[in-house]
């Protein structure tokens, strides 16, 4: 944390707090019967993608999951068009026709949400290729899931990106539940970083909730891709926060642990905590902050709900093959 | 009789046959506490224990392997994908083994499992989660496929899937698990190769299967308003498929349409025209027609969304077209 | 005109595009030293360097995400999976990412790649090594699926696939890999979308693709003997389908056959017969003739094989039905 | 080797001359165009094989791979009913309809030989289950090669087997190569049994060229699954001696490479020399054996030469569906 300039310091307190109200939001609309279809909260996680992307050049790449909201707005997505995705509108990032799970941008180097767990890993083969290839040090961050962790696709995508040396790393968001399927049930040898040493490649397990550690752990890993060493896979053990989606109770969960997380490892509180108590910020300075997103995320909401539906027939013709 | 909707009528039909054959067993994610996506299994992990409700990671391949290797060796398993779309994931598991190991080994080994997967648009899950893909299964030999429209069909056609000695795609509805419809509490079973016929008309034959089916009663219904009597075929299963009771409806109309919600081109639908191509041509006096999905991923937004499917409105219409 | 290989062709057609467009790659397994398990690619790595003839593991899923990753990022990377069979562990990324990334995403993202395989039977390989299984590609939209039959067409068409913004499926035959026909040392492309009428003539239309279109040569020939006119249409591409040409053809001879290797239930050919229920209905002077495989799971033994195949023989027996 | 029986060990000299010379002979027939279609001779694999099946009972299962005669053999197929299925004859295995790649029968266990490369992999997980239902302490051995290993389907088949403590003994048979692919090029890390460290479970690298070595491993892991502890890897390494197939010239290897394999690693040379030397066989009892085997073959080949071809009308009632 000392290494990290003040300025950047208060930018991850501000994307998490972003992240967080703007999720928040997504939530209330979704009960509101504004946003339909399955949205995926990144409520308790918003360190991950934060401190992961606060790592990256802009033109560097960015490959996403269901989960995938964080991740855009960590990466610079514009809450505007999000929101407009969401709302399903013409002015959305997809138009209207992906909705939450596949947001992607080509100039924030999103190379999109997913709504098959696990179906973006493959792609970053193709992107750290291209990285390469190119040779102009960009690198991928590949996010997924514990879940996805036990599908194929993880084994065979690290294992190509460590023979060929691409500059993927690998940022495995453990929250501990795949649904309703516990990680400690579900991985193997529940070490998931530790699977890093099976193809020889960096592994690291970070509290995904320190934003700080995330982030210097992410400099290592994309330094480290960027001379040409090859991949790093980063385990950061987050915690979901609600259900799976906003109709899910979560009931499978122990309540103690809950609410044990949520108290313990609240990224948003105890980020702010660490820059107070480091007198980096002051209160009344978060409270501005907080303001001026929450003015954001009405304007962002208000954009969506005064756009346009998309005309059904300049679609049927944009779709239709 | 007693109604219950189609969830509870998938889920009785597994009872029945767990408690009737110990070599039945539940295989796929989120099927243990969480009663599986659409909640079909809701107590069942309760009345079975882990070793009869296996819950598993995300792992298709390995899921679908499960079923095959305990299919192999004595047992009968019911696998669950929980969205048809994700059988991508593990087509060969499906295809290379499943559907051609008893073919291939000259009967030395078979496949008595039954894969359950839905499938279908309209909740707003867009492209990766509402697709239509019986064609691939329906393609492939050595695989049954069975789409039961109603609560009734669903339980019947279910207990004789999992007696089948081969492996059956049974594929469900994300629209439909929810409606109820008369289920006797006696046991019974449905043979599979049998089609029902939803509704009887003289005038036009309404060919449709799955979800497509209640779209095709409301059209009949709408119609008969206008004197036009419709007669509504459910093939129920794909494969086997029952040929006979079409034909023999188009005998009698001389006119049909064929409805099926996946993407036109390519489909089951097409099919359908093929054989009735072959086997009642001559009876004739229009030409059949296809409605069908649009060739186009299914967007998230609503309106886009059902411009893609066929409704009661286009089934009217195209009715109205070869009248 | 010179004669060059099918294979070789193939060569041609990376060798004049890799020179090209820089961005242009190749990636698969036994693609390096190997050449391809058809040797379609022999030498190709002395000249262009691991770099851009990337041998991989057997890791399909990888393979195609490679392939869609790069695309996404500025690339046109042409992926091989071996055996069009294999497709089966990759289908999520071929239908769920490469053919509906662009859709569902509002065109922010494209996918210029194209996916090389071949298929067929006749080689003695059996149930896993011997599909027909354009069907599954041809029904998911969002894919192209081009299927040339001569050396000529696999040229033009390739090099039309990769320059293409959008993923197109590419599927040889493997029986016809060493068939030798002219091919112009200039430059040239063939448009996708555009058939090919491999012979003409006014009595019956022939309408074939990939390996078929042989056979259904062979077949007209032999009807000519007997003085019947076969009109052989080879579409080339089975999306974007050339409607127009059939039609046409159709309108002439009033009569068709449908050929396809495929399995015959949910065939390419029963698409065909619809679109022709659709568009060439009143044309028609008998029912359209389907020729296709077998319901079955393709055996090793030869005449098992050769069995569950169409052949000349089936061909001149239906047209002669329909006659 | 002390701790084996006289008998077993030259049971599995027989086993091992046996897979060697029905091998050489379906190679002859294939250039003789007797055989057609694919073949995938095992020629210099024969130790894993024997190895591994000589610690099975009868009725415990194997899954094998498109190299699969040796596995056949080993765990005790009919010669005669293996060679009229190359001949595509309808007393073979699979009536003529598989061919080599997809020889199964149920009373050998055998459940499947497989012309994908990792298709029975996830089987493996079934028959697991399977054999843990049935409380019966069976266990089921799957065979896969280096290739193999970097599929998706290893990953989430051992995943499984270890979340559920299947009885599955996983034996990859590293020979080097997939088709004209090294593993040292293909898989990341180089170290297949250390993968096992990922799910954890057991892990065992043995010489494949050593029958007694892979016996011993086999005997271990075989227990460890029959006590119900669940899965274990063992990698064998071995050499594929010739092409991949009779036509594969294999001219990407290195010459150098192949005549020491060939030299130092010839598992029925070795084997013999051993037997040889701790005076349990001598070299005319080993002639008598090999004597002994070559009449099999022989009349192996001749109930195959003499067999019926397949009624193609009874096929055509029994295939199509
Ligand atoms: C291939 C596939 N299988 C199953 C699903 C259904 N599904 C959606 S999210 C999810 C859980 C994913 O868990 P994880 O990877 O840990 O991500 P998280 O939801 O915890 O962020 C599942 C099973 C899917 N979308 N894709
Ligand atoms: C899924 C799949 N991909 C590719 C192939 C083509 N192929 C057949 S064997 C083989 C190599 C397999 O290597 P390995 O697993 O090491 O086994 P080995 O041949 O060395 O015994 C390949 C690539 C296949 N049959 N299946
Ligand atoms: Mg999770
Ligand atoms: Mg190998």
């Amino acid at each position: 944390m000392e290494n990290i300039s003040k300025e950047k310091q208060i930018e991850m307190l501000k994307k998490i707090i972003e992240i967080r109200m703007f999720e928040e939001k997504t939530v209330q609309l979704y009960q509101q019967s504004k946003i339909w279809g399955y949205l995926h909260p990144y409520i308790g996680e918003e360190a991950v993608a934060v401190g992961i992307c606060s790592a990256l050049n802009k033109d560097d790449y960015i490959i996403s999951t269901h989960r995938g909201h964080g991740h855009s707005i960590a990466k610079g997505a514009d809450l505007g068009k999000m929101m407009a995705e969401l709302f399903g509108k013409v002015t959305g990032y997809c138009k209207g026709r992906g909705g939450s799970m596949h947001i992607a941008d080509t100039e924030l180097g999103m190379l999109g949400a997913n709504g098959i767990v696990g179906g973006g890993v493959p792609i970053s083969v193709g992107a750290g290729l291209s990285c390469k290839m190119e040779g102009k040090s960009k690198v991928v961050v590949c996010f997924f899931g514990d879940g996805a962790a036990n599908n194929g696709v993880f084994h065979e995508s690290v294992n190509i990106s460590a023979i060929f040396k691409l500059p993927v790393i690998y940022v495995c968001e453990n929250n501990m539940y795949a649904i309703s399927m516990s990680s400690r049930e579900s991985v193997a040898g529940n070490n998931i970083a530790g699977r890093a040493n099976s193809y020889g490649i960096l592994g690291y397990k970070v509290d995904g909730s320190k934003v700080f550690e995330v982030y210097e752990t992410a400099v290592k890993a994309v330094e480290h891709a960027r001379k040409g060493n090859g991949p790093s896979l980063i385990e950061a053990q987050t915690y979901r926060f609600f259900g799976h989606h906003p109709n899910d109770p979560a009931s499978y969960r122990d309540k103690a642990e809950v609410e044990k997380e949520r108290k313990e490892r609240d990224c948003v509180i105890n980020t702010k905590e660490a820059l107070l108590k480091a007198k980096i910020i002051k209160q009344d300075e978060i409270d501005t902050i907080e303001k001026e997103i929450e003015k954001m995320i009405d304007h962002a909401v208000d954009f969506a709900e005064k756009s346009q539906e998309p005309d059904l027939k300049k679609f049927l013709t944009e779709v239709t093959s | 009789m007693r109604e219950i909707d189609y969830r509870d009528a998938i889920k009785e039909a597994c009872i029945e046959e767990m408690d009737r054959d110990p070599k039945v067993f539940l295989i796929g994610e989120d099927i243990g506490v969480y009663g599986g996506a659409f909640r079909a299994y809701s107590g069942l992990l309760e009345k079975y224990g882990p070793e009869r409700v296996i819950n598993t990671p995300i792992s298709e391949q390995a899921i679908l392997g499960g079923a095959i290797g305990a299919a192999l060796t004595g047992y009968r398993p019911i696998a669950e994908i929980m969205f048809i779309d994700f059988c991508g994931l593990a087509m060969d598991q499906i295809v290379n083994q499943a559907a051609k190991i008893k073919y291939m080994t000259g009967d030395a080994l078979n496949v008595p499992m039954v894969l359950r997967t839905q499938g279908g648009a309209g909740r707003g899950i867009a492209a990766q989660h509402s697709q239509s893909l019986e064609a691939w299964f329906y393609h492939v030999p050595g695989l049954k496929v069975v789409m039961p429209s109603t609560p009734y069909d669903v339980k019947g056609l279910l207990k004789t899937s999992i007696r089948d000695n081969n492996p059956v795609v049974f594929i469900e509805h994300k629209m439909i698990y929810l409606t109820k419809g008369p289920v006797p509490e006696e046991e019974y079973t449905i043979p599979l190769g049998v089609a029902d016929i939803k509704r009887e008309g003289k005038d036009v034959t309404i060919f449709a299967y799955s979800n497509m089916v209640l779209k095709a009663l409301e059209a009949a219904e709408e119609l008969a308003k206008e004197g036009i009597d419709c007669e509504v075929v459910d093939p129920r299963t794909l494969v086997p498929l029952d040929v006979e009771t079409l034909v023999n409806s188009i005998k009698k109309t001389n006119k049909v349409v064929v409805v099926s919600e996946a993407a036109e081109r390519g489909s089951v639908a097409s099919d359908i025209i093929a054989i009735i191509n072959d086997s009642a041509f001559d009876y004739l006096d229009a030409p059949v027609k296809r409605v069908c999905g649009l060739n186009a991923a299914i967007p998230y937004n609503s309106k886009l969304e059902q411009a893609c499917i066929p409704h009661k409105e286009s089934i009217v219409e195209a009715v109205k077209l070869i009248l």
